[in-house]
Formats: C-alpha cells, structure tokens, sequence
C-alpha cells in the first residue's frame, strides 16, 4: 500500500465487461483490466466504447471517475450507483462489452503508522475504495474496524462487499438507526489511537473532518468532485485547501489528509 | 508530415489546446511513458498571468450536450512562479514515433500562452518568456475583459492591434494571437493581429455559456451552477463555429492559422487543415483521451 | 401560466422561433387537429422580406454532433405575397387546451418576422404590418448583413439602435428585436434596441458556423457542404450560450425578453425563465417533435 | 390511393418494434402503427425513443425519413439500409423496443390513367415504397411491371419485397449485367403506353426522368433529400424545381412529376 502509484501507462485502454451484478440498489461492474495493480483509494475514469452519449440532455460526454473497488485475477471491480447518464449507461453494460479505463489514477490511502488501528468509515457507495483497502489491511495483518451508513433497506446489501462491518441506517432498516458518524464517535470513545478512513457523501466526510479534528485523530478522507479529465489537466476537480487555494481532488487526491482542509464542501462527495 | 511553423519545424500538425493538458501533472500520473510519447508536437501552457491565480471558486464544470462549459479562472502560479518551477520540468518531452511518417521521436516544442489586462502587463510577461531559451513561442490570450468596458480585449480590433504593436516590439520569438470568438467581426480581428504584427493567430477559444444548478429553475431561485457564475463552452458542440471562424480567418489573413474547437477524430483535424488551419489544436478531446493528439496525428498519416 | 407579454395575452410562455415552424404546411400534413391544438401560445411567421426570396441552393442541412447546421436562406414570398396568400390561412388556429392550467384554447397571436437591410425597407415592412389586423406584434430579424461592412446590423449597437428608431415611427404594434448573437456585446445591443424604442428582445438566433462535405477534408480539395457555404448552428449544442446571452440581456434591458437556444424539454424552458425571459421559444426540437411546444408548455404547469 | 393524404393526426408516437428481419444487405424493420393507413410513397419520420444518439459525431440527433414499404395488420414495413448513426441505430433495433414515429408524410404516387400499364423501377433500398405501391395495384388489377436494380449480391434479396421483377445488377451477379434503366428502355420500346413510377439513388433517378422526357412517358419520381423535420417546418429538403424555384421534398413530394423537374440533383436520390 502506497501514496505514490506506480506510472499508470499513457492513454486510456478498453477493457471487456466480464460481469455486472446487483448488489441491492448498486451495481457490481466487473472488467478484465491486466493494467497496473492500483493503490487501495485510486480511481480509473471509465466510459462505454459504445454509445457513450445519447441520455438526458444528450449526456454523458466525458468519462467518469470510479473508485477501484477491487482489483484480483486480472479484474477490477467497480461498485456503480444510478445518479445520472454516465452510471446509468455504465449500469446497463453486460459481460462482452466494452468500457475505456484510464486509470489507475490519483492518490491514495497510506497505511497507518505502525501499531495504530485503522476505522474504514464509508456512507452509500462511497463505501467502494475501503473494499480494497480492508483487502489489503486483512493481507498485511492490521487491525481494523468498519462503520458502513447507509440510507435505506435497498442499499443495505451494498455492505456486503466488505467484512465484519458494524451498519447504520438513515431509516433504522438495519443497525444502528442514525449517523454512521455516530458510530465513530463510539469506537473513538473507546480506543483514539487510530487512523480514520472515509469516504462517503460529503455530509458524512465533514462529519468525520470535524470528529478527527476534535479528537486529533489523523484522517483520510477520499474526496470527489465533478472531473472532466482526472489526470490533472482541466483543473475542474477543485476543493478549497486549509490556508487557500485549492487542491485538485484527481492528482492531489482523491486521498486528502483531513488536516489540509478547513471543511468538505459539499459538491466533494459521493452521491449520498 | 512533419510541418514548418512560423520558422519552426514540428513533428506533426497536433499540438493542444492551452489549459486542457497540464504536461507536469500528465508525468506524475502516467510515468516517464508520457515523455517519450507526448501526444503533441508542441505543448502549449495554460494561461500564464504576471501575479499567481488561485482560480475561480467550485463547480468549475458543466457537461453540456456534445460538450463541456469550464469556469477555471486561469489558475497559475504567475509569471516567476511559471519560470521557476515549471519551465525547468517542461523540457525533456519528445513526441510520440508513431505520429510521425519516419518513425522518429522529435522534441516537443513549449508554446507559452500568456494573458495580462494591459499591452504594459503584456509586454512584461511577453519579455519574460523572451528571455527564455527553453521557449519556442508565445501564445497571447486577448480572452480577457478590458477593465474599463467588460469586453474581451481581443473583441475590438482597434485594440487589438494596438495591444500587439505594444507586444511585437518586446520579441523576437513566433508570437500567436488567440482569437476571442466572441466577436462581431473575427476575421476583422485577426487582420488587426495581423496588422500589430502577430505571426500566427489561433482560434477558437471556448463560447461564453452558463448552466444553472439542477432543478433550481423550478424553484423560482435560480442559482448559477458555475463557482465563476459564467464559463465557456468547448467540445464537438463548437466544431461547426469553430470550423466557420477557422475558415473565414484563413481567408483573409496571410500569417499561419491554428485551429481548434471540438476536434475529436483525425477527419475534424482534416476539415481544419481544409479550411485553412496549418496547426490543428486538441482540447477537450484530451480529457476524455489523453493519447487523443496521438491518435489523431496518426490518422493524417 | 397564462402570460402577459407587451400588453398582450398569451394562452402560455411557449412559442416557436421563426423559421422552425410552418403553420399552414403543418395544418396540411397533420390537418384540422393541430388547428385547435397548436403547439404555441403565438406563432412567429418566418422572416419575410419585401421581395420574394427563393432561397439558398441544396444542401440547407448538416447535421452536427447535438445540433443542427442550416442554411436555408430565407425563402419567403415575399411582403405582398405573405400578405395576400400566407395571412388568410394564419387565422383560427387555437393553442392546445392541455397546455394551459384551466383546460382552455386560445387563439395563437401572430407574430410576423421581417428583415430588410436598409431602415427604409424595414420601414416598408413593418408599415405594411402594421395595417394588418391579424397581427398581433412585429419581430424584426437584424441578422442581416449591412451591405457596406459585410457584418450584421444587430452587430453594432449604434446602427442598431438607428434602425430601431426608423422603425418605431411605423408602427404601435408591440415591437420585437431579435438579437444577433455573432456579437461582441450582445447586451449592449439589447440596450440600443431599448433605447430605440423596441418592446421587447429576442435571442438567440443561429450562431455562424459551417460544414465540409464529408471526406472533401481528406482530398485537399475542401467543398462546403452547405450550398449557401456557411449556414446557423441551432439546437441543444447552444444551449449554454444561449443561456449566458439571454442571463445577460435580461440584466440589462427593462423590456421583456424572449430566450430561445436548444430548449428541448419543461427544465430548460425553466432554466430561460429563471434567467430572466418572459416567453421561450423552441425551434429546433420541433422538428423531432412537433408537439414540443404543448409538451414543454405542459410540463410548466 | 390517393395523392392527398388524410391527415396523420398532429405529433408523433411511440411505436414497438415487432420484428427486424435481416434482408441480405438491408433490414426490414416492422413496427406496430395503428396510424393512418399511408398511401404508397408516403414516408415516416423515425427515431428510436432509447438512445438515438452517440453514434459518430454525436449523431443522430433529429429523427430520419422513411418509406412506407408496407402497411397492414396493424405493422409498418420499413426496408433499411445502414449507411450512417441513424441507419445503424434503427437497424440493431430487436422487438420490445421502442421508435418515434410521425406520418405517414408527404404526397404518395397516384395510379396510372385509365387502362395504362405501371412500369415500377427502382434501384437500391429505393425499392422500398415499390412494394406498397404493387400491392395497390395488384388489389386493383392493375397492370404493371416492375424492374429493380442492385449494386451487388448482397443486395439482391430486397428484389423479394416485390413479385415478378425483373433484376439488373452493377456486378452482373443476378440478371441484367448493367443499369436497370436499360430495361426500362426496353420495356418502353416494347409498349410505350404506360406511367412510371421510379424510387433509387439519384443518378437512376435523372436516368428515368431523361428517358420518360424523350419518350414522352408520364413519370413519378420518389425523391429522398436531407430532412430536418418532414412536415414542411424547415424549408431544408428542397430540390430546383423546373422554371425556377424550389421544391420541399417532404410536402410537395416526396413523389413528384418528372415535368416538375429538370434534372434529378446529386443530392436527391436514396443510397445508391
Ligand atoms: C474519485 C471519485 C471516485 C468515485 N467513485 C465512485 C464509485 O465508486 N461509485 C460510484 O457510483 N460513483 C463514484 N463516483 C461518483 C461518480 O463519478 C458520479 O456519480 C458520476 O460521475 C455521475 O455521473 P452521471 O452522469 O451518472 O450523473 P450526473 O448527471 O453527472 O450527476 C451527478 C451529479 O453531478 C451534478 N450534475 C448534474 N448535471 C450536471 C452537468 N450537466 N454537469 C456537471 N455536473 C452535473 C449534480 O450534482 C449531480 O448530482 C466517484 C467520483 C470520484 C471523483
Ligand atoms: C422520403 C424519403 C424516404 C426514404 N426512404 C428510405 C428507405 O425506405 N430506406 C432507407 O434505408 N433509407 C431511406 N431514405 C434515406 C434515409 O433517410 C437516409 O439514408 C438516412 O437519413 C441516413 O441517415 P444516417 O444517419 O444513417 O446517415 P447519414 O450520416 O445522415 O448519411 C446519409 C447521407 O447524408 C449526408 N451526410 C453525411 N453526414 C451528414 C451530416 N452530418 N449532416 C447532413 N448530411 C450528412 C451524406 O450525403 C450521407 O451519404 C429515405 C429518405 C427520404 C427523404
Ligand atoms: C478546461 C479548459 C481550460 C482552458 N483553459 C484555457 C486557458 O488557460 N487559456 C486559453 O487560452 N484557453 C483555454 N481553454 C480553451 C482551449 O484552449 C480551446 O481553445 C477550447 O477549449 C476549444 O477547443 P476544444 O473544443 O478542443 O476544447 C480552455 C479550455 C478548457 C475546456
Ligand atoms: C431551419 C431553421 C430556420 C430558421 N429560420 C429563421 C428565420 O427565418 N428567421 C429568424 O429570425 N430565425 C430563424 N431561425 C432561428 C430560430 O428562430 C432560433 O433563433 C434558433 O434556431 C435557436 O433556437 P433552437 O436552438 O431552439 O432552434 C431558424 C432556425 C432554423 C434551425
Ligand atoms: S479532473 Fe481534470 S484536473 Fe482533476
Ligand atoms: S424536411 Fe423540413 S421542410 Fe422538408
């Protein structure tokens, strides 16, 4: 597990649509992928070869960013929710399609400091970069912890894609019946020497910005944003940085220590 | 293919569009790959300013239909910033081989686009770039709104050619004049460019556009979608526009034309050569695939 | 939804945006049911000159990514002709009862679109106009090129804002100045049509664009593929401009203003309401769908 | 048949594809219509309600014309051939889904003077409003003959849109080794009372139109021109009319009188 991925290869490439199941209200997209084996918290831009265009207001035109959820015998695993034109052509794809990959892309997750337990903390499907990252964690044998929020019964399934994970629920269908923050605050309450990693709707992560702060406790936080390109040549990913300025959420994160931010704005979230 | 170009040679006609490919952030995500196998044969700089921007507040960005409407702000790090730290990581790009007839890779060329509110704002940051051995040529961006009146500077040909004279007389390297397209009289605009001593012009810079938040036309409370509250449109939407003004601009000057606007396939970089252009710039194309200024460049093989 | 538009009534605020609409053709190929459920609260003629026009040779269409390129070149019958032969056939059209909140039709005001190049001819025009009761208000297209410059009269404030004040004097028939947007200062040109006495403005009309016969790039040979050599771009692509032209204008200007530019659907004639239009017109959807006026009508209910 | 149409009732609908059955090089797509029965040589403007869109260049975006190759049990016949994103788009079309369509369109042929013979010639996927047009005369015992001609092979199965024809072909691999207008020169010489009726690509078309000119033959040429909207809104599909002036395809035509014309325009013909 590293900050700095290895060079990505230049240009984008396609790759075969081996699968797409339902996972309650999200999508599991599946793609033969023999590129770079990505950083847990990375991202690939993806579109369809075909027919990428022709939705609502003849959308999408661009490529969309996806966190890697999953990346095993030369297949990356995509945790996909219908928002809008790109998700929802991307949700309709079957196995022997095709999709354009850029990616690995960005940075992402550093592992804790030595000894120090990790709480993978993620709201919807902004629970997709921590699938990888707990992958890794159970590999290099760190403790660990997973608070999973989401917004009702149909999405609920969507934790399956990680283990042991303690639920909250919006509507109370499952777990506890509230904030995952709230779950925070409790593992926090009972052990503070720990690395937070989230990801999530924007709500959630300032939520968690706020937390960490208060209990000075390092987080991570996996932004988002609107990309048009995703490899740091439009400038348009932006979020404000702590002190002024602004980051760009594709090449200077979507990891972004939350100490570099006075607060998570809210267009630098998952769809909550 | 390899083509001549105010006195310069490139390996090939494609170069990109100024702030759609950020060569610095290019190398750190794709690796040394990218400086071997650069997709332009000249690599033109965002826009470089005298004092650092930070840019135009979030969302920057609209998809549009067949198209994007971007409100970046020109963020940079002003002139010395630009000089100090990025011109020294700029060099080193060659093009990609297969691009070009021969199979060779040539050295990328650095094109440095510039823009300042005044001809005396200009003339500083055009004698800086001068000054630099490691700049081939200087693009002068007259996108940007005279204090005084609000329009474009490049919009009123008077102006326009005053602002070059000033310009011309502080350089010696190739000086290309950004058209604005939000202008009356284009081609009028370039034969001012012309007239103050420009060597090339290029065209189009992106349409004066805006997008509302979603939904938020229903509400009664209509609220701009783009931090900067306007943007301008780019992408396959403008081709046609950017085809028209290519073509009339052609007609009437005699220096060398660069023209851009939703070039997406090497049959749109074609109609550009077609109807005048001598450089064809990729933008937009470029964040969907960044190889785009390769592929293309391969298919006018 | 039933909307007052300078001191008249209209069953809604959607109209069609001349040229994309023909009444009397419509009622001949779809018959008596679109008489008594016209698609628009008001229907704008085609631009009318005061001599017969025949129009731009074939091809008149290309077809753009989101968009549509045309150049049809105002074919028309002319002042004497529209008034004799087109006028009769314009009356009793009654717009669709499932547009407006209270299940009722009204009748489809008429608004005639005319264009000459000299003051005095539109002068003519719009006098002639004036006599006809069946017209209900007078829209004037100065997209036309002054003969001496080459560039539009809508262009340039100044000659704007002297044309509109010939005109004026003609008639006291609610009178409609529809904007060029190949402007530099579109709202500076909507202030001068203000100040010319014009009621109300309207924008967008086609931004210039053109098109290469497909494949006529690659051969070096380049042949326009639009018989007139350039044409308009229209449809979705425009949006975003036309958004941005129509916020602008409605900043600047007291009179009503109509915005039009690839609306498609009810969010995007909210979008030009919130930006500040009174009435939206659809042009180019309606040829995919020629109910788009009474389905973008309903869908602001 | 009739030249005027009834009216076909204001705006388009939404019509299910029933089938779509490959043809050699075309397609015939059949679409459920309970609209107005068309009169042979009426068009449709069609779209596909999903997806019309994101082929090359974002196209297509306005829906195309075409002709009614047949009408009944409630189904539209349409014959297809895939030259551009529109064509493509309809032609990978499988039942279930969906096209917009409005018509029927424009004036149709009107039957032969009493007692003449019906020379029906066309070429290409221009053959398609041919086979409505023998079905009328067949009910009404219509003498008639029809002469169609083919690029290649491939293209040789639409001739079984129609009965009784005799074939001409570009590449000799089925009947005539030439231009099919040379059968129709000896069809004329044989008898030349008779009225023609001619639907293909534009050179075929002036053919015919010199030929009947010289003859002194009645002629009813099936024009096609790039349509905007198809009901006379655009002013964009027009051919030169003879004397001066122009025509719009979709509401003076798409049949029109030969004498109307001087010449056929390159522009005015189907896909060779
Ligand atoms: C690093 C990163 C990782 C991500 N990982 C995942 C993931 O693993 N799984 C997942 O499902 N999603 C993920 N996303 C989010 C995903 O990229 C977006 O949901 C997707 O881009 C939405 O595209 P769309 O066309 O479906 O919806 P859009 O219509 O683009 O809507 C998405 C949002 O964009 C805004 N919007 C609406 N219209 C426009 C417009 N015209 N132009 C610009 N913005 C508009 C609105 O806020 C809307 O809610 C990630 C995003 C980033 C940046
Ligand atoms: C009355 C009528 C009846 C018809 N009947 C039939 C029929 O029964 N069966 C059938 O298969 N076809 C028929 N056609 C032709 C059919 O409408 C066209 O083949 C179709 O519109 C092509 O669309 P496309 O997107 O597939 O191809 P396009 O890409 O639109 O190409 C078609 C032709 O249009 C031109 N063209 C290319 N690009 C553009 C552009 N961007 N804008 C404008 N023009 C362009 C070129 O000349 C090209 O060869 C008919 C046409 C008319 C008018
Ligand atoms: C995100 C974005 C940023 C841009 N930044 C600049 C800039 O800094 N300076 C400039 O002169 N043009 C800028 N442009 C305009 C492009 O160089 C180009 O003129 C325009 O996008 C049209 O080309 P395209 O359609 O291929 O993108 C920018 C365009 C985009 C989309
Ligand atoms: C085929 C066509 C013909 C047009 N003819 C005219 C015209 O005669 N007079 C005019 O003022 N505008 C004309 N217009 C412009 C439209 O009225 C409208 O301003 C423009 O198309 C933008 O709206 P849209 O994107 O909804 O089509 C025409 C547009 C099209 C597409
Ligand atoms: S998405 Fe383009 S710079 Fe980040
Ligand atoms: S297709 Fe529009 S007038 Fe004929």
């Amino acid at each position: 597990m590293s900050a700095k991925p290895p060079g990505a290869g230049f240009g984008r490439r396609r790759g075969l649509v081996t699968g797409n199941d339902e996972l309650g209200a999200y999508r599991v997209l599946r793609v033969a992928d023999d590129g770079p084996a990505p950083a847990p918290g990375q991202f690939a831009m993806l579109a369809s070869v075909e027919r990428w265009g022709a939705g609502e207001d003849e959308r999408p035109h661009l490529a969309r960013a996806f966190s890697i959820a999953r990346h095993r015998d030369g297949e990356a695993h995509y945790l996909l929710e219908d928002v809008g034109p790109g998700t929802r052509r991307l949700c309709e794809l079957g196995a022997g399609e095709e999709v354009w990959v850029l990616g690995p892309l960005g940075k992402g997750f550093t592992a804790p400091d030595q000894g120090l337990r990790a709480i993978l903390i993620g709201g919807g499907v902004g629970i997709a970069p921590l699938a990888i990252l707990q992958d890794t964690l159970i590999a290099s044998g760190t403790e660990h912890t997973v608070l999973l929020g989401f917004r009702d019964a149909p999405r609920l399934p969507g934790a399956e894609l990680l283990r042991d994970a303690r639920i909250a629920s919006d509507d109370g269908s499952a777990g506890h019946h509230g904030l995952v923050t709230d779950l925070l605050l409790e593992e926090l309450d009972s052990d503070p020497s720990a690395t937070i990693y989230a990801c999530g709707p924007a709500g959630m992560l300032e939520g968690v910005r706020a937390i960490a702060e208060r209990a000075e406790v390092p987080a991570q936080l996996a932004l988002e944003a609107g990309m048009a390109c995703g490899f740091g040549a439009c400038y348009g990913c932006v979020v404000p940085r702590r002190g002024g300025g602004y980051l760009r959420v594709c090449v200077d994160g979507p990891v972004i220590d939350a100490a570099e931010l006075d607060h998570v704005e809210a267009h630098a979230g998952a769809p909550a | 293919m390899s083509v001549e170009f105010c006195g310069l040679r490139l390996a090939h006609p494609i170069i990109n569009g100024s702030g759609t490919f950020d060569a610095i952030a290019a190398r750190a995500a794709f690796g040394e790959a990218l400086a071997t196998a650069f997709p332009f044969s000249a690599y033109v700089s965002k826009t470089i300013t005298l004092q650092p921007r930070t840019g135009n507040p979030p969302p920057r960005l609209w998809e549009a239909p067949s198209g994007l409407v971007n409100s970046i702000g020109l963020p940079n790090k002003g002139l010395e910033g630009y000089i100090a730290e990025d011109l020294p990581q700029l060099t080193g790009f060659r093009s990609d081989p297969s691009a070009s007839p021969e199979g060779t890779s040539e050295p990328v060329l650095l094109i440095t686009n510039v823009m300042g509110s005044t001809g005396e704002e200009l003339g500083r940051l055009v004698e800086a770039c001068d000054a630099q051995a490691g700049i081939a040529a200087i693009e002068l961006n007259v996108s940007c709104p005279n204090v005084a009146t609000g329009l474009d500077i490049g919009a009123d040909p008077v102006q326009l050619e005053s602002v070059v004279k000033v310009v011309r007389e502080r350089t010696g390297k190739p000086l290309i004049v950004k058209l604005t397209p939000n202008a009356a009289d284009v081609p009028g605009c370039a034969q001012a460019a012309e007239a103050g001593g420009a060597d090339a012009v290029s065209l189009i810079n992106t349409l004066r556009a805006m997008a509302l938040a979603p939904g938020s036309g229903a509400t009664g409370s209509a609220r701009r979608w783009l931090g900067g509250g306007t943007g301008g449109l780019s992408g396959p939407a403008i081709r046609p526009v950017a085809l028209a003004q290519v073509s009339a601009v052609s007609g009437r000057v005699g220096i060398p034309v660069i023209g851009m606007g939703g070039v997406q396939r090497p049959a749109h970089a074609r109609d550009m050569l077609a109807a005048g252009a001598r450089l064809v710039a990729v933008g937009t194309e470029s964040f969907r695939d960044p190889a785009a200024g390769t592929r293309i460049a391969q298919g006018l093989l």
